[in-house]
């Protein structure tokens, strides 16, 4: 694939709990550079985006993120992305 | 096996999933069940709000599922968990583990609650008695031990 | 808090069980139960005669149930055996732990079934299905071993 | 207490499982003599009695005690026992 694809094609980001509240939106779909080829320079990409995501990000060490509904960590490719989501530690059980 | 994994709004019955997994099925030694419940924090809490993430709670809640049935040898296993308001003294998770012998149920069901805890993408939020909406229930570093004894 | 420990020749029903351990008291926020049903071994059986030690029976487990209070910080913990004919499918035991948090209530029920199996006055001797009365059921190491892990 | 009052007390025996079958009762009471000081000793004098005691007793490690409907071992003394039963490990649960 090719950086001009991976630049154009649109990603659905979804976020849940403090890091929704903190960004003001459930749901967005984002075109991201194509440096942003991680979870963690997309979320460097979102951070300099407004104070919203600024302050749900701002121990990137503790949101955690999910990619086509699976647990990735930071480094993680995001190139066959659909869907990615950004959350709290998770309190369920 | 295929294990049964329910995300829902609605209450659920113990013994009528215990009876799902045991009817008719003789080989069956112990079942062992984990039923965990909204407690009032102290006479604070007038709710608890469960959000989660629809399709991936689900999904890994499924793959928690596989590897306690590649790891133990269960004849059953479900898994419920709820979303939504929960009210003190309510039924917020159940898990139920049947096997031949008991050391297989205990565990699986254990260990089903310690990744359901650390892995499972749900968030709690405190509704006060008072009225007000209180914060997120932050994550605590004992689950996260409970779930590394595991390997 | 009173242990409820009953020896009787009667079915008893689950969820009742854990109704009488959970109503009314918002503290509690992990159930965890253990069945203890007969099994057909392949088909050859048609009962399990439960002979026990009446008296000795419930001081045993009463005794072991207390071992579990000082142990664990317990809501509730309730301990039911059968004795009589039981037939394959069929409940034997049933041990309830209610508890603030899940730790405890696994540990309390694991316990108490690990006690029960080496300690408590009960002694299975199988019928089979050709009408046969067979042998007493041997104790298995792997349930002293499984009683020597709490120390 | 004297040795003439012990060995004239008289203590009531129960027996469960294959104990009891292999005995043939189901409980008795018996006045052990004096000699009889532990629950080894009263064993090693019940087996003097006849076949099925004996065979009840093949192998004392494999039979379990309690006086009193507590759990005691081979070398507890029987002086205040008002109840002795013998069985096999237990296989309940």
């Amino acid at each position: 694939m090719s950086e001009a694809m991976i630049q154009t094609r649109p990603l659905k980001l979804v976020y849940f709990a403090w890091v929704r509240e903190r960004i003001g939106l459930a749901e967005e779909t984002v075109t991201p550079p194509a440096e942003a080829r991680t979870v963690a320079e997309l979320v460097r990409w979102l951070k300099s985006r407004d104070e919203g995501y600024a302050a749900a990000f701002a121990d990137e060490a503790i949101v955690r993120a999910a990619i086509d509904h699976t647990h990735v960590k930071p480094d993680a490719s995001i190139a066959e992305a659909h869907e990615i989501a950004f959350f709290p530690p998770m309190t369920g059980g | 096996m295929t294990p049964t994994i329910r995300i829902q709004r609605e209450d659920f019955d113990l013994s009528a999933e215990v009876e799902r997994l045991t009817a008719a099925r003789s080989h069956i030694g112990a079942v062992v069940s984990f039923t965990g419940l909204c407690r009032d924090e102290g006479g604070r809490l007038q709710a608890l709000e469960l959000e989660h993430y629809p399709g991936m709670a689900e999904a890994e809640i499924g793959r928690v599922a596989q590897a306690a049935l590649e790891r133990w040898p269960l004849s059953g296993l479900t898994a419920i968990h709820r979303f939504g308001l929960v009210r003190p003294g309510e039924q917020i998770v159940l898990v139920v583990a049947t096997s031949a012998h008991r050391r297989a149920a205990f565990e699986a069901a254990d260990f089903m609650m310690d990744y359901l805890k650390t892995r499972a993408p749900f968030w709690k939020r405190e509704h006060l008695l008072d009225g007000t909406v209180g914060g997120w229930v932050e994550a605590r570093q004992e689950d996260d031990d409970a779930a590394s004894r595991w390997g």
